[in-house]
């Protein structure tokens, strides 16, 4: 899809600093501009009560999970990719977390690495599928949507599963307990830090790293960019592919138990239609469905500006049909101001 | 190699074909455009995973069935077509698929900054392909096999998009390569080059060995690659050139693209004559394919006029230039000019379904029938207006490009590099196209970097320099190829800095 | 707008209370909140705060309470889309002592101030009644059920299921989940006339879902001699009340949306009186005799 | 832009006779394998059940509406775009169906025209969206969904409008008699005909004709295969671009009136998640999301394959949970099996 919507990055200065080069790892400054914008209406309208670490944390903690989801989706769309099934899979793994806690009392410790797993297993048959069968990974992700949620519902039997399990003294159990601190509202580690809000900075982090600083990361984009040119280089190009699609599985997997102690439960129907969300926050953060083209800070900015605009739009009460209207007009603005060539493109400039 | 054989479905790509290289030595490939060249060494290079034969390297066989294979054995290859990730830097490309795990940033690019040096490159490591031009991407496409420890390196077709200055400079390091005892497979269809730097010459006709000299006989060479002798290299006769002003272009500028690392043109005042062929010389990044697409229509203008067939020509886009009869035969056929993935006729009739439409709709027989007609006369090597361009030999995806264009019948045809990748057989034809084209009353714009092939055909040649005219000869002055690139070298300090 | 105190000391304050709807585009909901909006209205003091709908997801519906209580409401009222994950939530906004009233569906929790809600398994149980009564030789039955894991959907299948165990013969033949929507229904029952030879009684979990199938029976020429059941009653034109009138249901039975009683609650509860924790509704069935007076009664828009 | 993904067509004989160019054009005979396993499972399991003229035509009748979209959709995936809002787009055209009927008792005839004006309007912004201010296409139908959505429940003030009006003398409206005709179950043009079938079936006609037959048809063709090279052929992409999605706005606007008379009535959620039905139809029909690659033939099987397999697994009376299961395996299955080079790579072939 189309190198003719990708404009151009302009060309960096040879001798530039160290300051600025950092400053280019995460973007051009006006990739941000869509995000300071709700910002700036946040504070102009609601001052204080957006402006305060609760509400930020409390907004931000609702997307995290999808935020987790998103880079997963955004190593598969590098790839030139797409993964729709990662929010049956943060179901299934939301699913596999309560279970755990209420039928065999793991341990929370013990409960992550399996969800872990779990979605994994399931991200590296759709990456087979991609990479061995050559299915469009569109289709190959979707019937996978499809499958797991079905698989969801059966093993719940279409009951939602509680975490906040009583013992016998009608206490929680110390697992359950626990749990709490994955992101029930009001449970923070150290009394502090909301977990959702740091595991879903950590998985930045180590994924911006990943894809900046190691073999791996070039790979991804290689194979994204130009896959031809990748496999005559040597690059493993099913090997790749396998790899971000049993990735991505395997942060939904980590995302499961998040959703799961936010809720204080897991649904059969946990994470439905997530991905479109987790899609939009990497293409709203410049993304390109086409490959090769995308980063991760982009994705944690357009995490930021969906999750944010909902609070904003929240805390002034705007009716919701008209959230709707203004959401889709917001995320379209957003989007065009946070193109490097639009000044360009408003001094008349080239049509390509 | 011995008795290699390659089949595609519905095409026999080769057959049998054995070929050894010594250590040192520079083999040079020859055959016609869709001979199996390229075939032939995407299997030595672990392209494709199987083939008949088998491989032999020092003496032991050697099972190459990935690019992986070949480069522990040594081989590398700069393929024909281009084959860089445009989103990722120069030092990326390089290294890519050799990297360390943990990226070591500042290794790779002071080997990077080593490596253009030695190519004459003076690039920043960390520039992204996607603003190198065609010219720089095959030198770094270059460096990228040198990069690795070869001891075979198959070159093919390196040097299509170079000017004369850069060819020299690659000649340097491939007798410095072969000093070192490595093996070099040389591929081009420039007779002239394999002159000066094969010590063999192989030549392949139709997926099959013809036979090998040693000394090059150009005459013979050809005889063995065509099949039978051909005429005229240069069949132009004296120029016409007497006819009416077809285009005239008067100070025309065309701000560049600091991005996309495209030449601005500044001020630009040129004319083409019915029945003439005007040239467009001049060295890497001089303008010529920016000069040409402006007056295709591509850029806006930001001052000057021009005129067609005496009437003001302000084309707002490629279609309305198509409109006035005027035609861009691209410099890169791959991203400019072909639907990879459709079929012959499919890119063929494109620019010029509007006068095979009947009711409406496209008139599937006239369509079928008026390709045919031109894709024959071209000589297009395929099974059938049917088949994928995207299967094509590269020589042969060109004289689509060409057919695509001839089939709009055209009045003034721009071409940027027409005989790119062609072999000397369809080349000829392209130089009696050309003549004919001119004989019968259209404007020829041709840019090339070949110089002798301008100084044959064209009636007059402009020499561009950083998007600027330095100088002008007719065929009159008999100009010499010093005379063409000191005005191509006439760099004036910018000051507009 | 957080609680606004007139200039003169404050003795005459409005409060201002915040209305989370799980999900504003489904009739029933919509016209819960329309009512809600015209009862609050009998209390000049109180302001009704636009209707947050988390349009059917957990998440939004956390963050929309979270919301609430950072504005400092006086009162929150909560239609839960799912119990268990708004429970925290609902936790919170105890912790922050502002008082909660749980409409409609409840939550996992005692920290609330009042639970006002109708009676699914009652309601199921209702229908499940009504169907002893109109198959008293027994017969095929089909059951179009909600979202598997709604809970509404899991009470109302459950007082059918005992009611119908009064007569022994009628049996539930096929059930699937029709997602409470129409366009779901209409398919599923064309397969089903397609499979059976004998459907005497078609009982959706809601009106719409009846509907569905009503529509498909008629194209197949067999609603006659089937019997339609409905959950909701909503006094819409396009709604289970309408649709007894002219005969397309045999019955169906008033969700009743409690919000009258919410807006009561509230106002007790914010001029410091009590209220009772737990209001559990009853419901009405509708029926041919008495539709005409039923939507007179709920029918709010004003039109007759 | 990626020839990557769209694997080379097998080369066709020059010499091949009228006959086999005429099937060739509704695409290779194993494209019909996935949908001739449905149709024999079908049978076998059920025959007269399920091979009757009333089962089949409350099949397809059920998706007519979806299958129209897919179509709408084939036209923008094959210029390399993608197309979310159709489902909102037929939301509201149902709306404004059910409205225009009920509030200002227009004539079936009125309406259809209406709506699709409707439609093509929206789809005429997702398309100026796309071309003008180049946002990916990805976004800017996303943002058109809510957008849409948003104004569909607004208007309809989120209650349903019935389509079945009835008049003083309690009987319905000769405008609302005449409406059942799109599409209400039991209701048949000629007393034989069911609409939507027909009009799903017409739709396909007439594109299939577009794109195979006429100038607009190959530049579709030509944007999504290499957009540059369209352009230098003298192809409007930015023109085509819009005309892509203007139409499949128009299509989804036709739609909307048959999806209201289906129902009887207009729902402000109806046609939500249409959009992956339809896309789905689409990219099992062999279309490539990379562009450049598919046809309408294709899509039409598409859409059989996943309404046959909905009904062949409902009149099974397989549970929900299992038929979510196994849609998506056979998914894969029929799109595996009617891959061109699937009996090549089952001999071992090439890995491109
Ligand atoms: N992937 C493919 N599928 C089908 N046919 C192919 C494929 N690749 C090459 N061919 C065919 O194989 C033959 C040899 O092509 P090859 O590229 O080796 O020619 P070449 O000698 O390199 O020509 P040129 O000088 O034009 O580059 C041609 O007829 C070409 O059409
Ligand atoms: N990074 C790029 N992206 C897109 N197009 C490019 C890029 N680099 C070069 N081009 C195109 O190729 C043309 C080559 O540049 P230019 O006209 O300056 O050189 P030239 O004189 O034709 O020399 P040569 O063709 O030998 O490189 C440009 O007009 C431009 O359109
Ligand atoms: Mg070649
Ligand atoms: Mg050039």
């Amino acid at each position: 899809m189309t190198t003719k919507t990708a404009p151009p990055t302009p060309a960096k200065a040879p001798g530039e600093n160290r300051l600025r080069r950092t400053f280019s790892a995460l973007g051009a400054a006006q990739a941000y501009i869509g995000l300071v914008l709700i910002l700036a209406v946040g504070i102009a309208t609601k001052g204080d009560i957006f402006l305060n670490e609760t509400n930020l944390t409390n907004a931000v903690g609702a997307f995290a999970s999808r935020g987790i989801l998103a880079v997963g989706v955004t190593l598969v769309i590098l790839t030139g990719g797409i993964d729709l099934s990662v929010g049956s899979l943060l179901g299934i793994a939301s699913m596999t977390a309560a279970m755990m806690l209420s039928k065999h009392s793991l341990e929370p410790w013990q409960i992550v690495p399996i969800c872990m797993v779990v979605g994994a297993f399931f991200g590296f048959l759709n990456g087979a599928g991609t990479a061995w069968l050559r299915i469009q990974s569109f289709v190959m992700t979707l019937a996978m949507l499809s499958v797991v949620r079905g698989l969801d519902r059966q093993v719940s039997d279409n009951v939602s599963v509680g975490t906040q399990i009583a013992g016998p003294d009608g206490k929680l159990t110390p697992q359950a307990e626990a749990f709490q601190l994955f992101g029930t509202p009001g449970h923070n580690l150290f009394d502090r830090i909301y977990y959702p809000v740091l595991a879903f900075i950590v998985v930045c982090v180590v994924f911006h790293l990943i894809l900046t600083k190691t073999r791996f990361g070039r790979h991804v984009y290689a194979v994204g960019g130009n896959p031809t040119a990748a496999r005559l280089s040597g690059v493993n190009v099913t090997a790749i592919t396998i790899a971000v699609f049993t990735l991505s599985g395997m942060l939904a997997g980590f995302a499961g138990p998040i959703d799961a102690a936010y809720s204080a439960s897991a649904d059969p129907q946990a994470g439905q239609s997530y991905e479109l969300d987790a899609i939009a926050a990497a293409v709203i953060g410049g993304a390109s469905l086409a490959g090769g083209k995308g980063t991760i800070a982009g994705t944690f900015v357009g995490a930021l500006i969906l999750t944010l605009l909902d609070n904003v739009l929240g805390l002034n009460a705007v009716s919701d049909n008209w959230q709707l209207v203004i959401k889709g007009l917001i995320v379209v603005v957003a989007v065009v101001l946070q193109r490097p060539d639009l000044f360009k493109f408003f001094r008349g400039g080239s049509r390509s | 190699m011995r008795a290699i054989g390659k089949s595609f479905p519905g095409v026999r790509a080769l057959d049998g074909v054995s070929l050894t290289v010594a250590e040192g030595e520079v083999v040079a490939l020859l055959g016609e455009n869709g001979a199996g060249k390229s075939t032939l060494m995407n299997i030595l290079a672990g392209v494709f995973k199987d083939y008949e034969g088998e491989i032999e390297i020092g003496g032991r066989v050697a099972h190459i069935h990935s690019p992986k294979d070949a480069r522990r054995h040594g081989i590398a290859m700069i393929h024909q077509e281009l084959n860089l990730v445009p989103e990722l830097s120069i030092a990326d490309n390089i290294f890519l698929g050799r990297e360390r795990a943990i990226l070591d940033r500042k290794a790779m690019e002071a080997r990077t900054a080593e490596l253009l040096r030695g190519l004459g490159l003076d690039l920043s490591p960390r520039r992204l392909i996607k603003q190198c031009k065609i010219a720089e991407r095959q030198l770094i496409e270059v460096a990228k096999a040198l990069s690795q420890n070869v001891r075979v390196l198959v070159m093919d077709e390196p040097t299509s998009a170079l000017a004369d200055a850069e060819v020299q400079r690659l000649y340097a390091v491939i007798r410095d390569l072969t000093g070192r005892g490595v093996a070099v497979i040389y591929i081009s269809h420039r007779l002239e080059e394999l002159e000066e730097i094969a010590d063999r010459v192989v030549v392949l006709r139709d997926g099959t060995y013809v036979g090998e000299r040693s000394e090059v006989d150009r005459d013979e060479l050809i005889q063995m690659m065509v099949g039978r002798p051909l005429g005229e290299m240069f069949p132009r006769a004296d120029g016409g050139g007497s006819g009416v002003e077809l285009l005239k272009v008067e100070g025309l500028s065309v701000p560049g693209e600091p991005g996309s690392g495209r030449t601005p043109l500044r001020e630009v005042s040129l004319s083409v004559r019915a029945g003439e062929i005007v040239g467009v010389a001049g060295l890497m990044g001089a303008g010529r394919s920016e000069l040409l697409e402006a007056i295709f229509g591509v850029h806006r203008p930001a001052a000057g006029s021009m005129s067609l067939g005496g009437r003001p020509y302000r084309p707002r886009s490629p279609k309305g230039a198509i409109r006035r009869g005027v035609a861009l035969v691209a410099e890169d056929r791959k991203a400019q000019s072909l639907v990879l993935g459709n079929t012959i006729a499919f890119n063929a009739s494109l620019p010029s379904l509007g006068r095979l439409l009947r009711l409406g709709t496209v008139d599937a027989k006239r369509e079928q029938a008026a390709v045919e007609r031109q894709v024959n006369e071209l000589r297009v090597k395929a099974p059938g207006t049917r088949f994928t361009v995207g299967n094509l030999s590269g020589g042969n995806q060109q004289k689509v490009v060409l057919a695509k264009w001839l089939l709009t019948s055209p009045s003034l045809i721009l071409m940027d590099e027409p005989t790119r990748g062609i072999d000397v057989g369809a080349k000829a034809e392209i130089h009696a196209l050309m003549s004919s084209l001119a004989a019968g009353g259209k404007g020829v714009l041709v840019a090339s970097s070949e110089l002798p092939e301008l100084l044959a055909m064209c009636d007059r040649i402009l020499v561009l320099c950083e998007g600027r005219i330095t100088a002008e000869f007719s065929r009159g002055e008999h100009p010499t190829q010093e005379a063409i690139l000191e005005a191509a070298m006439a760099r004036q300090k910018v000051t507009t800095l | 707008p957080g609680p606004s105190t007139s200039a003169d000391g404050g003795e005459k304050k409005k409060f201002v209370v915040g209305y989370s709807q799980s999900n504003n585009a489904e009739p029933y909901r919509a016209q819960l909140n329309l009512q809600l909006q015209h009862f609050m209205k009998k209390y000049p003091d109180i302001e009704l705060l636009p209707i947050a709908d988390a349009k059917q997801s957990s998440a939004t519906q956390v963050s929309q309470v979270q919301n609430f209580v950072t504005q400092k409401v006086d009162a929150l009222i909560v239609s839960p889309t799912e119990p268990a994950p708004l429970t925290a939530a609902v936790e919170q906004a105890c912790q922050a002592k502002i008082p909660v009233i749980v409409l409609d569906r409840t939550v996992n929790t005692d920290c609330y101030t009042a639970f006002i809600g109708g009676d699914n398994v009652l309601i199921g149980k209702k229908a499940g009644e009504e169907a002893v009564k109109l198959l008293p030789d027994g017969g095929n039955v089909v059951e179009l059920r909600g979202i598997m894991s709604n809970q509404p959907q899991i009470d109302r299948d459950k007082g059918f299921r005992e009611a119908i165990a009064a007569n022994p013969k009628i049996k539930i033949i096929a059930d699937r989940e029709g997602k409470w929507l129409k366009e779901q229904a209409t398919p599923i029952m064309q397969q089903w006339l397609a499979q059976h030879e004998k459907i005497d009684l078609v009982y959706g979990h809601n009106d719409p879902m009846a509907l569905g199938a009503y529509l498909a029976a008629q194209a197949a020429g067999k609603a006659e001699q089937i019997k339609f059941i409905g959950i909701d009653g909503l006094a819409i034109p396009d709604g289970g009340i309408r649709a007894v009138q002219l005969g397309q249901l045999s019955a169906t039975f008033i969700y009743p949306t409690g919000a009258e009683e919410a807006a009561e609650t509230v106002n007790k509860i914010l001029h410091g009186q009590e209220v009772e924790k737990k209001q559990v509704l009853g419901t009405t069935q509708v029926t041919k005799d008495n539709a005409a007076e039923l939507y007179k009664k709920y029918d709010l828009s004003g039109q007759g």
